[in-house]
C-alpha cells in the first residue's frame, strides 16, 4: 500500500476543499441567471434599475427570502413545513390588531416572531414525537391554522390608516436605495448561514438530513434537532408575516394562502435538496432573489401579464435545469479525482 | 467461566441479558466481561446475536432482561451517546456515514474540535482526519464527500472514526468484512498499540485466523445463547467452529472438478472513463473465475458495468456469443446473466421490503400468468429458495432489514440463484458470512459450476479465490494485472499482482 | 363532420327564465318566514360581507330569515357550484349568488330553479337564462364612464394612463373595461391615452407588483384606474410609499374605509363606489318578491324595496341600483364601510 | 430515536408474536384500514342523521364533485407509490380545458377535439417525466415548474374567454346521471379506471417493480427493473388522466376557463396523504387513497349540508390529516409494546425456516 507521506499530500488537497467550491458554484449558477435577467431589463428599460427599481426589487425578496430561509433549515432536516403560508398570515394578523389597538411596533413584531415560533413547535413536536411524515402533518397545520385564522379574522381587514405611520414607513423607508426590511433579512441570512457552517448543531442538521440513522448512531439528538428546526421556520414565518404588514399595510383572512408553494419553488431554486442534508441558505435566498425579481422584470418590460405565468414556470424549469447540469459536471470531477487518487496510489 | 485475573474488575460487561424482536429472541441471558488491554472475539454463526448483543452494549438496543456494568456498577445507556461519552467507540457491522457531507465531518460529527464562542474549527478538523487516515495509511481526501465510496472506503471511514475517540472500549463488528489483507494487517497494528495502551477491544469476524491473529479471549454464541468464553490459545479452529456450529464442519472450500465448456460470458477491451481500463478476460461454462485486487482496483466496477448498471465507453461484452447491449440489466437477465452486488443493503435488496418480494424481485414475470402475479407461485418460489440456502427467519412477510447480515446475503443469493442464470457473476459472496453458510456457499457455487454454469467470483478473502477458482484474475488500477491458473495460484502470485510488482503477465 | 359550434349555436337561447315563469300578481301579500340564502363570490370579503348584512337587515325587518354560504376563495368556481348543490338540497325559497364564472354555475342554478327555488344574482352576473333577477350595482355604463371622467379630472385631460383589473376572466371588470375605452374616444379625453390593461388577480401583492411594473415601464404614466376594491389598495399603498406619491393619479371602485388613509395622505384625490349594503339589501327585497310571486322577473314588472323605494325590471331582468357616490376628502368621513 | 430498531418502524411492518391474535391487532391497526374505517362510519352516522344527504340528487353531487380528485388519485397513487410526485396535475386540467374550449370556438368538430385534448395530456406527463428521468430533476420541483408553465400557457390559449356553449348531448353527459340511479354518467369509466389500477398496483409485475423502485431504486435497477422506464410511463399515465379529467371538469361545470381546476393538486394530494401512501414512496394501498379521496369529500358533503361554515370544514380536514397519521402510529407502538411483553413471558424458540413454518 502507500507510504505513510503520500496521504497527506493527497490528503489536504492545495485547491482547497471540493465540497465548498462545488457548493460556491451552485450558488453561482443561480446568481449568474439573476445578473443575465436584470442586466438585460435594465438594457430594454433604464428606468428598471433606477433607485426606487433597486429598492422595490429587495422589498419585493424581502419576505420571502425570510421564509425560504426558515423553509430551507427545515428542508436540510429532511423534513418540510408547508404550513408556513398560514403562519405568515395569521402572525401579520396578529401584529396588526395588536397595533390596531395601539401597540408598540416593537413589541407587535416581537408577538408575531413568538406565535410564529409557537406554530413551529406545534408542527415541530408532532414530527419529531409523532415521528410522522412532515408533509402529512404540516399540510395539516396549514389547513388548520388558515382555517382557524379565517374563523378568528372573519371579514375583519388591517388597513394601512389603522397603523402607526411610523410601522407603514418602516416597510417601504430605507437608506437611500437600500430598504430597512431588505437589511433586516440580510443580517437574517448572514445570521442563519454562519451557523448553520459554523456551529456542531448546525452541522448536525445537515447531518441529521444527510442520513437520520447514521445521525441516531452518531448520537445526534435527533428530535430536539428536529424541533429547532421547525421553531426557526416558524419564527422567521413570523417576522415575515409582521414585515407584510409593514409593507403591504394591509392584511385580511386571505393573506398568505397559497404561498407555501412560491417557497419551496424559492428553496428548490436555491439549491437545496429535498432529501435532506445539502444546500446552503445563501443559494435559497439567491433562489427567492430570483423568483421575486421575475415578477418585477417582467411587468417592466412590458409583457402582457397574461404571459407572465408561463414565463414564470419555464424560468423556474431553466434555474433547476441549470444547477442540475452543474450538479453533473461535479461528480464527473469527483469521478475523475477518485481515478487519479487511486493511481497516485502504489508509487 | 474463568477469566486470567480475577481480581481486575471488568471495563465493560453484560449479565444475563436478553433482547427480543417480535418473536425473535436474539439474545437470552448472554453475560460477557471485556477487560482493559484484552481483545476479546465474539464468535457465531449468522444470526447468533452477535450484532445485537453489539447494540446492546452501544445503547443503540435497551435490553428486555439483563444490566450493563461500567466499572463493575451498572449503568443504563439511553443512547448511543451516553455509551460514547462513557468511552465505549463501536464500528457498527453495515457502514452508517453522511453521504452528504466531508469524510472529515463525517467523522467528528457532534465532537468537531472548536475555536472561540464555539465555533468549529474546520481546519483542525481536516488535519485530525487526515492525521488518522495516515496513522491507518489509507489516502482518502478529507474534503471528499462519503458519497460514492466503495463499501471498503466507507467501512475504513468507520474505523477512523472509532480511532478517533481514542475511546477505553473498542467495539468492532466484522469490521475487515470488505477489507484486503494489507488493510487488514494496518489495522490490526493499530488496533494492538491501542491494546497495549490499556483499551480494551471486542472484535467480530467471520474469519476465524483474524480471531486467532488479533484476540486473547474468544466468546461463542448460538441461536442468541451463551455457549463459552475461553483463552484462545490451546483452542482450535474446529474447536470453535463446533462451539458456533453445534456440529464438526465438512470442508471449507469444497471444489468439484467440473468440464469446462464453451465460453458463456467473454469481455473484450472493456473501459469506463477514470474507473476501469481495457479490460478482457473470458469465463466459460463449468468454470469458477475468481476476481482479486485490492480495494478499490476496480472489480466491482467491472461486474457493474458487464451487468450493464453502469455504462461503459468503449468494449464489448458477449454472452454465449450474442453481444450486449450496453447499460441495460434487465437484457442481460435475459440473456442469462446474474449479478449478486457487493452491497447488500444498498444495491443487493429492498430494504422496505420483505422477504418474500426481494426474493420474487428477479422472478416477477416468472410467476405472474397472463401479466397478473400468481400469489401462489410467488410464495412457493420464495420459500423454496429461502428453504434451499438456509437463510433464518420468523416470517416471509418480514422486512429483510429485520434478517441478520448474514441471512441478508444469503436473500440476495437466493433471489438470483432463483434466476438459474448461465453466467453467475457474486461480488463479495460471503462478505459477512459464518464459516458454515460459507462452505454452503462455496459447495452451491461449486455445484453451479457443475451444472454448467459460468461463475465469476470477485473476493477479497484470498483464500477463498485459491480454494475456489479455475483461474485467477488479478486487477490493479482498473486493469487486469495478470491470469493465474489454479496451478500457479498462491498467496505471493497474486498479492505481487495486485500490487503492481510483477509487470501484467497474459 | 360532427358536432362544431356552428351546429349548436342556434340551439343556444339566452332568454330570461322569467320569461317562462308563471305569471305574477303584484299585489299578493309578501310572503313571510322564507328562507333567503346569500352565496357571495367569497365569505371573509369586506365588500360582500358589507353588502350580505345588507340583505341581513332588510329580510330580518320582513320577517325573513337570512342565511350565509359561500367559499373562502373567490376562484373556487367547484366549491360554488357545490354550495349551490346544498342549498338547492336544503330547499331554501331564493337564493342571491354573485357568480364567479358566468356559465360554470348554470347547470346547478337551473336544476335549483326547476325545484322551485327563486334566483337572484347580485354585483356580478350569469348568463341570464340562468337567474330570474340580475341587482346591478350600477349600470355598467355609467361605471365605466364615470371613473374616467373622475380621473380625467384628476389630471385635467392629459397625460397616459393605465387600468389595473381584477383577473382576466372577471365578467364585470371586462365590462367596464370596455365602455372605459369607449368613453376615451370622447373628444375631451384627446389628450389622455390608455397605455396598459394589467391584471392583479385581486390579490395584494401581484395588483402591488403590476402596479410597480406600470410605472417603470411607463415613466410618464399619468394616471391608474383600478376598477377593482383590492387593486385599488394595493396600487394606493405602493404609491403611496414610492416616489410617485402625488404625482400619479389613482382612481376607481374601492371602499371609504380601506381608502381613507390615502385620501387623506394625499395619494388619491377621488374614487367612486355604491354603497354595498344597499347592494344587498336590495337584492334581498328582490327575492323575496319574487318568492311572494309578486313578481316573475319578466321586463317591466316593479317592485318595493323598502327604503329604497320602488324598482322596475329592465331588459333581461336586470334591475340597477343607482349611481355610485364619489368619495373624495370632503366627504369620504361621513362613510363607514 | 435512541431505542428505535433500526430497519423497523416502518408502516408495513407487522410485528410478530406466537399468537395470532394480538398480530391481528397489529395488521388491522394500519393507517388505510383506519381511514376506510372511517369512511365507513360517516357514511353510516350521515345516512341515518343527515336530512337530505340520503337522498339520490345529492349522492349524484357528492360523487360528482368529488370524481375529479377521484380520477386523478388514481394515477398519482401509484406515482407516489414509485417515490415520485406531479403537482401539475391541476394546471394539466386547465391547460387541456382551455384547448378544448378554445379549439371549440375555433369550430372543430368536438369528437376530434377531445382526443387532441387527451393526447395534450400526453405530452404534459411525458415533459414532466423526461425532465425527472432524463435530467434527473427532483420531481417535487420539475412540476411546480409546470404547474406555473402550463396554467401559464393555458391562461395565453383561452385568455380571458370562456366557453360554455358545448354540445347538450356531452353536457348531459358531464352532468347527467343514469336514469334512476344516483351515479353520474362520469362514474362508470372512474369506477373501470379503478379497476384497472387496483390490479396493475396490486396484482401485476408492475406494480411489483414500483413499490420496489419507490422503496429503493437503487436496489431496483441492480434487479433488472426498467426504472426510467417505468416512471416515465407513470408521468405520462397521470398526465393523461389528468387531461381527462380536465375534459369531464369542462362538461361537468359547462365552461372552459384557463383557471379550470386551479389548486386540484392540493385536493388530491390532501387525500392521497390521507390514504396513507408514503411520500417516500414505497408504501401503501390504492383501496387507502379512495378511501381518503372520498372520505374527504362526504365529509365537505356532510358539513355543507350541516351548515358548517367553509373555514370550520377547513380546519376538519387539517385536523382529520394529522390524527390519521398520528393515530395509526400511536396504535402499532401500544400493539408492539403489547407482543414485546408478551414474547418474553413465551419461550418459544426461534422459529427456523421450514416449509410448515408458515402455512
Ligand atoms: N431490528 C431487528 N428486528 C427484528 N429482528 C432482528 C432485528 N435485528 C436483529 N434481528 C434478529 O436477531 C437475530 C440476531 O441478529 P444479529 O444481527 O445479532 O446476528 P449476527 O450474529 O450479527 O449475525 P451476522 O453474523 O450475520 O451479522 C437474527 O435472527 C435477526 O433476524
Ligand atoms: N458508486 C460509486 N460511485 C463513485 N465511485 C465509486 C462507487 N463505488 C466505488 N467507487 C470508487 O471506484 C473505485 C473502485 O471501487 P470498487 O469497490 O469497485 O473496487 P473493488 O475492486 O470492487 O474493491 P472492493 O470491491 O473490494 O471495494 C474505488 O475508488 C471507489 O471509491
Ligand atoms: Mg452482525
Ligand atoms: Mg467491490
Amino acid at each position: 500500500m502507500t507510504t505513510t507521506a503520500e496521504p497527506v499530500r493527497v490528503a489536504v488537497p492545495p485547491s482547497g476543499g471540493l465540497l465548498d467550491r462545488v457548493l460556491k458554484m451552485r450558488e453561482l449558477a443561480i446568481l449568474a441567471v439573476l445578473v443575465l435577467m436584470l442586466a438585460a431589463t435594465q438594457i430594454d428599460n433604464s428606468a428598471f434599475l433606477s433607485q426606487q427599481g433597486i429598492k422595490d426589487l429587495l422589498l419585493n425578496a424581502t419576505i420571502l427570502v425570510l421564509v425560504a430561509v426558515g423553509e430551507a433549515m427545515v428542508v436540510i432536516t429532511r423534513n418540510v413545513d408547508l404550513s408556513v403560508g398560514s403562519v405568515l398570515g395569521i402572525t401579520a394578523f396578529a401584529a396588526g390588531d395588536f397595533l390596531q389597538g395601539g401597540g408598540n411596533p416593537l413589541l407587535a413584531v416581537v408577538l408575531a416572531v413568538a406565535l410564529g415560533a409557537a406554530f413551529g413547535a406545534l408542527n415541530g413536536l408532532l414530527v419529531s414525537i409523532g415521528q410522522v411524515p412532515a408533509l402529512v402533518v404540516t399540510l395539516g397545520t396549514l389547513y388548520i391554522i388558515r382555517g382557524v385564522d379565517s374563523i378568528w379574522v372573519g371579514s375583519r381587514e388591517i388597513t394601512a390608516s389603522v397603523l402607526p405611520s411610523g410601522f407603514v414607513d418602516f416597510g417601504h423607508n430605507g437608506l437611500s436605495a437600500l430598504p430597512y426590511l431588505a437589511v433586516l433579512a440580510a443580517v437574517v441570512l448572514v445570521a442563519v448561514a454562519y451557523f448553520l457552517r459554523n456551529y456542531r448543531s448546525g452541522r448536525e442538521f445537515y447531518a441529521l438530513g444527510s442520513s437520520p440513522e447514521a445521525a441516531g448512531l452518531a448520537g445526534v439528538p435527533v428530535r430536539k434537532r428536529i424541533l429547532a428546526a421547525y421553531i426557526a421556520c416558524g419564527a422567521l414565518a413570523g417576522l415575515a408575516g409582521a414585515l407584510y404588514l409593514a409593507r403591504f399595510g394591509n392584511v385580511d383572512s386571505g393573506t398568505g394562502s397559497g404561498y407555501e408553494l412560491t417557497v419551496v419553488s424559492a428553496v428548490v431554486v436555491g439549491g437545496v435538496a429535498f432529501t435532506g442534508g445539502s444546500g446552503s441558505v445563501y443559494g435559497v435566498a439567491l433562489g427567492a432573489l430570483l423568483l421575486t425579481s421575475i415578477n418585477s422584470v417582467l411587468p417592466s418590460i412590458g409583457v402582457s401579464s397574461v404571459w407572465v405565468q408561463a414565463i414564470d414556470g419555464i424560468l423556474l424549469l431553466l434555474a433547476i435545469a441549470v444547477d442540475r447540469v452543474l450538479a453533473l459536471r461535479v461528480t464527473g470531477v469527483l469521478r475523475k479525482r477518485a481515478a487519479e487518487t487511486r493511481s497516485a496510489r502504489h508509487g | 467461566m474463568t477469566h486470567p485475573a480475577p481480581d481486575q474488575v471488568p471495563v465493560l460487561a453484560l449479565e444475563g441479558v436478553s433482547k427480543s424482536f417480535g418473536a425473535v429472541r436474539a439474545l437470552r441471558g448472554v453475560s460477557l466481561q471485556l477487560f482493559a488491554g484484552e481483545a476479546h472475539a465474539l464468535a457465531g454463526e449468522n444470526g447468533a446475536g452477535k450484532s445485537t448483543l453489539i447494540k446492546a452494549l452501544a445503547g443503540v438496543h435497551r435490553p428486555d432482561e439483563g444490566t450493563v456494568l461500567l466499572d463493575g456498577e451498572p449503568v443504563v445507556f439511553h443512547g448511543p451517546a451516553d455509551a460514547r461519552d462513557a468511552g465505549v467507540a463501536v464500528i457498527y457491522q453495515e457502514p452508517t456515514l453522511f453521504p452528504d457531507l466531508s469524510v472529515a465531518e463525517n467523522i467528528f460529527m457532534g465532537r468537531q474540535p472548536r475555536r472561540s464562542l464555539g465555533r468549529v474549527d474546520h481546519r483542525s478538523v481536516r488535519a485530525a482526519a487526515a492525521e488518522l487516515f495516515r496513522r491507518l495509511g489509507v489516502d482518502l481526501d478529507p474534503d471528499q464527500p462519503a458519497r460514492g465510496l466503495s463499501i471498503a472506503d466507507q467501512q475504513l471511514v468507520e474505523i477512523a472514526k472509532a480511532l478517533s475517540f481514542d475511546a477505553r472500549v473498542l467495539i468492532m463488528d466484522e469490521p475487515t468484512a470488505a477489507l484486503t489483507g494489507s488493510e487488514v494487517a494496518r489495522l490490526f497494528g493499530v488496533v494492538r498499540s491501542l491494546r497495549e495502551e490499556g483499551a480494551a477491544v471486542l472484535f467480530i469476524s467471520h474469519r476465524l485466523e483474524e480471531v486467532f491473529a488479533l484476540c486473547q479471549r474468544v466468546t461463542t454464541l448460538r441461536d442468541g445463547a451463551w455457549i463459552a468464553s475461553e483463552p484462545v490459545e490451546g483452542l482450535g479452529e474446529d474447536d470453535l467452529i463446533r462451539r458456533m456450529v453445534g456440529r464438526d464442519l465438512d470442508e471449507l472450500y469444497p471444489k468439484l472438478p467440473a468440464e469446462v465448456g464453451a465460453v458463456a460470458l467473454s469481455v473484450r477491451r472493456l473501459t469506463r472513463e477514470g474507473v476501469f481500463t481495457d479490460v478482457s478476460f473470458e469465463v466459460r461454462s463449468g468454470e469458477i473465475v475468481g476476481l482479486a485486487g485490492l480495494v478499490g482496483a476496480g472489480r466491482s466496477e467491472v461486474a457493474r458495468a458487464v451487468f450493464g448498471v453502469d455504462r461503459w465507453d468503449g468494449g464489448e461484452v458477449q454472452v454465449g456469443g450474442k453481444p450486449l447491449k450496453p447499460g441495460a440489466p434487465s437484457l442481460a437477465m435475459a440473456a442469462g446473466l446474474a449479478l449478486v452486488p457487493e452491497d447488500r443493503r444498498a444495491q443487493g435488496l429492498v430494504m422496505g421490503m420483505s422477504i418474500e418480494r426481494n426474493i420474487n424481485l428477479t422472478g416477477l414475470r416468472a410467476t405472474s400468468r397472463a401479466g397478473v402475479m400468481n400469489r401462489g407461485g410467488e410464495r412457493s418460489r420464495a420459500v423454496d429458495w429461502a428453504v434451499r440456502l438456509q437463510v433464518k427467519y420468523a416470517r416471509l412477510a418480514d422486512l429483510v432489514g429485520t434478517l441478520s447480515g448474514g441471512n441478508q446475503q444469503k436473500v440476495v443469493l437466493a433471489k438470483w440463484l432463483a434466476t438459474s442464470p448461465s453466467v453467475l457473476i457474486v461480488d463479495e459472496p460471503t462478505r459477512g458470512i459464518d464459516v458454515g453458510t460459507k462452505a454452503e456457499v462455496h459447495r452451491l457455487l461449486s455445484q453451479l459450476a457443475g451444472e454448467g454454469v459460468a461463475v465469476l467470483m470477485i473476493s477479497s478473502d484470498l483464500p477463498e479465490i485459491l480454494g475456489m477458482a479455475d483461474r485467477v484474475l488479478v486487477m490493479h488500477e482498473g486493469r487486469i494485472a495478470a491470469e493465474i491458473p489454479r496451478a500457479e495460484a498462491t498467496e505471493q502470485s497474486v498479492m505481487a499482482a495486485a500490487t503492481g510488482v510483477t509487470g501484467r503477465a497474459a | 363532420g360532427g358536432t362544431t359550434k356552428n351546429s349548436t349555436d342556434k340551439a343556444a337561447s339566452s332568454a330570461p327564465a322569467a320569461a317562462v315563469g308563471s305569471s305574477a300578481d303584484p299585489n299578493a301579500s309578501t310572503k313571510t318566514g322564507l328562507t333567503v340564502a346569500f352565496l357571495p363570490k367569497q365569505v371573509n370579503n369586506p365588500y360582500f360581507t358589507i353588502s350580505d348584512n345588507g340583505g341581513k337587515t332588510a329580510l330580518t325587518t320582513l320577517g325573513e330569515s337570512y342565511k350565509e354560504v359561500g367559499t373562502s376563495s373567490g376562484t373556487d368556481t367547484a366549491g360554488q357550484v357545490s354550495y349551490v348543490n346544498t342549498l338547492t338540497q336544503q330547499k331554501v325559497s331564493a337564493i342571491a349568488v354573485s357568480a364567479q364564472d358566468p356559465a360554470a354555475l348554470c347547470t346547478a342554478l337551473k336544476q335549483a330553479m326547476s325545484n322551485g327555488i327563486k334566483v337572484v344574482t347580485y354585483d356580478s352576473d350569469t348568463d341570464p337564462g340562468c337567474r330570474q333577477l340580475f341587482i346591478s350595482q350600477a349600470s355598467s355604463e355609467a361605471l365605466g364612464r364615470s371613473e374616467v371622467d373622475l380621473l380625467g379630472k384628476q389630471l385635467n385631460y392629459t397625460g397616459d394612463i393605465a387600468i389595473l383589473s381584477a383577473a382576466q376572466t372577471a365578467t364585470n371588470q371586462n365590462t367596464w373595461i370596455g365602455y372605459m375605452k369607449d368613453e376615451l374616444k370622447k373628444p375631451q379625453f384627446a389628450k389622455m391615452k390608455l397605455v396598459k390593461v394589467a391584471y392583479g388577480n385581486d390579490d395584494a401583492q401581484t395588483s402591488f407588483q403590476q402596479t410597480q411594473g406600470l410605472l417603470q415601464q411607463y415613466p410618464n404614466l399619468k394616471g391608474i384606474i383600478s376598477p377593482t376594491t383590492v387593486g385599488i389598495k394595493a396600487a394606493a399603498q405602493y404609491l403611496s410609499g414610492s416616489k410617485y406619491k402625488g404625482a400619479v393619479q389613482l382612481t376607481g371602485l374601492g371602499t371609504p374605509n380601506d381608502m381613507r388613509a390615502y385620501v387623506k395622505n394625499g395619494t388619491v384625490q377621488g374614487f367612486e363606489l355604491w354603497d354595498p349594503a344597499k347592494l344587498g339589501s336590495l337584492a334581498a327585497y328582490a327575492a323575496t318578491a319574487l318568492a311572494s310571486g309578486q313578481i316573475t322577473g319578466a321586463q317591466g314588472q316593479t317592485f318595493k324595496a323598502g327604503s329604497l323605494g320602488t324598482f322596475t325590471v329592465g331588459a333581461q331582468g336586470v334591475v340597477v341600483l343607482g349611481e355610485p357616490t364619489v368619495f373624495t376628502k370632503s366627504n369620504i368621513d361621513q362613510f363607514n364601510f | 430515536m435512541a431505542d428505535t430498531d433500526i430497519g423497523t418502524g416502518t408502516d408495513s411492518a407487522t410485528p410478530f408474536t406466537a399468537r395470532p391474535r394480538s398480530f391481528r391487532i397489529g395488521d388491522a391497526v394500519r393507517w388505510d384500514t383506519v381511514v376506510g374505517a372511517l369512511l365507513l362510519v360517516l357514511l353510516v352516522c350521515s345516512f341515518s342523521f343527515v336530512d337530505n344527504f340520503g337522498n339520490a340528487l345529492n349522492l349524484s353531487f357528492l360523487i360528482g364533485n368529488t370524481l375529479p380528485i377521484a380520477l386523478i388519485a388514481l394515477p398519482m397513487t401509484l406515482l407516489v407509490v414509485s417515490g415520485e410526485i406531479d403537482l401539475s396535475v391541476g394546471s394539466t386540467a386547465g391547460l387541456s380545458g382551455a384547448v378544448m374550449g378554445a379549439l371549440w370556438n375555433a369550430g372543430y368538430p368536438i369528437e376530434t377535439i377531445i382526443p387532441i385534448c387527451l393526447l395534450l395530456g400526453v405530452v404534459c406527463g411525458l415533459v414532466n417525466g423526461l425532465l425527472v428521468t432524463r435530467l434527473g430533476l427532483p420531481s417535487l420541483a420539475v412540476t411546480i415548474g409546470t404547474l406555473a408553465a402550463y396554467r401559464g400557457i393555458a391562461q395565453i390559449v383561452l385568455g380571458a374567454n370562456s366557453v360554455t356553449d358545448f354540445p347538450q348531448q356531452y353536457l348531459d353527459f358531464g352532468s347527467g346521471r343514469i336514469a334512476g340511479t344516483f351515479i353520474p354518467y362520469a362514474a362508470i369509466p372512474w369506477a373501470v379506471l379503478l379497476l384497472v389500477a387496483a390490479v396493475v398496483l396490486h396484482a401485476t409485475p408492475v406494480g411489483r417493480s414500483l413499490f420496489a423502485v419507490g422503496a429503493s431504486e437503487e436496489a431496483a435497477r441492480f434487479s433488472g427493473v426498467r426504472v426510467k422506464r417505468l416512471k416515465l410511463s407513470m408521468f405520462v399515465a397521470t398526465g393523461f388522466i389528468s387531461s381527462l379529467t380536465g375534459v369531464f371538469w369542462v362538461l361537468h361545470y359547462a365552461s372552459a376557463r384557463y383557471d379550470n381546476a386551479t389548486g386540484l393538486e392540493l385536493s388530491v394530494v390532501a387525500a392521497v396523504l390521507l390514504g396513507g401512501i408514503d411520500f417516500d414512496g414505497g408504501k401503501g394501498t390504492l383501496g387507502g387513497a379512495v378511501a381518503g379521496v372520498f372520505l374527504l369529500g362526504a365529509l365537505q358533503n356532510v358539513m355543507s349540508l350541516v351548515n358548517v361554515s367553509a373555514q370550520s370544514q377547513i380546519v376538519v380536514t387539517g385536523v382529520l390529516l394529522v390524527i390519521s397519521v398520528l393515530g395509526p402510529r400511536v396504535a402499532r407502538q401500544l400493539s408492539v409494546a403489547h407482543a414485546r411483553r408478551r414474547t418474553l413471558t413465551a419461550s418459544a424458540p426461534v422459529p427456523v425456516a421450514t416449509p410448515a413454518g408458515h402455512t
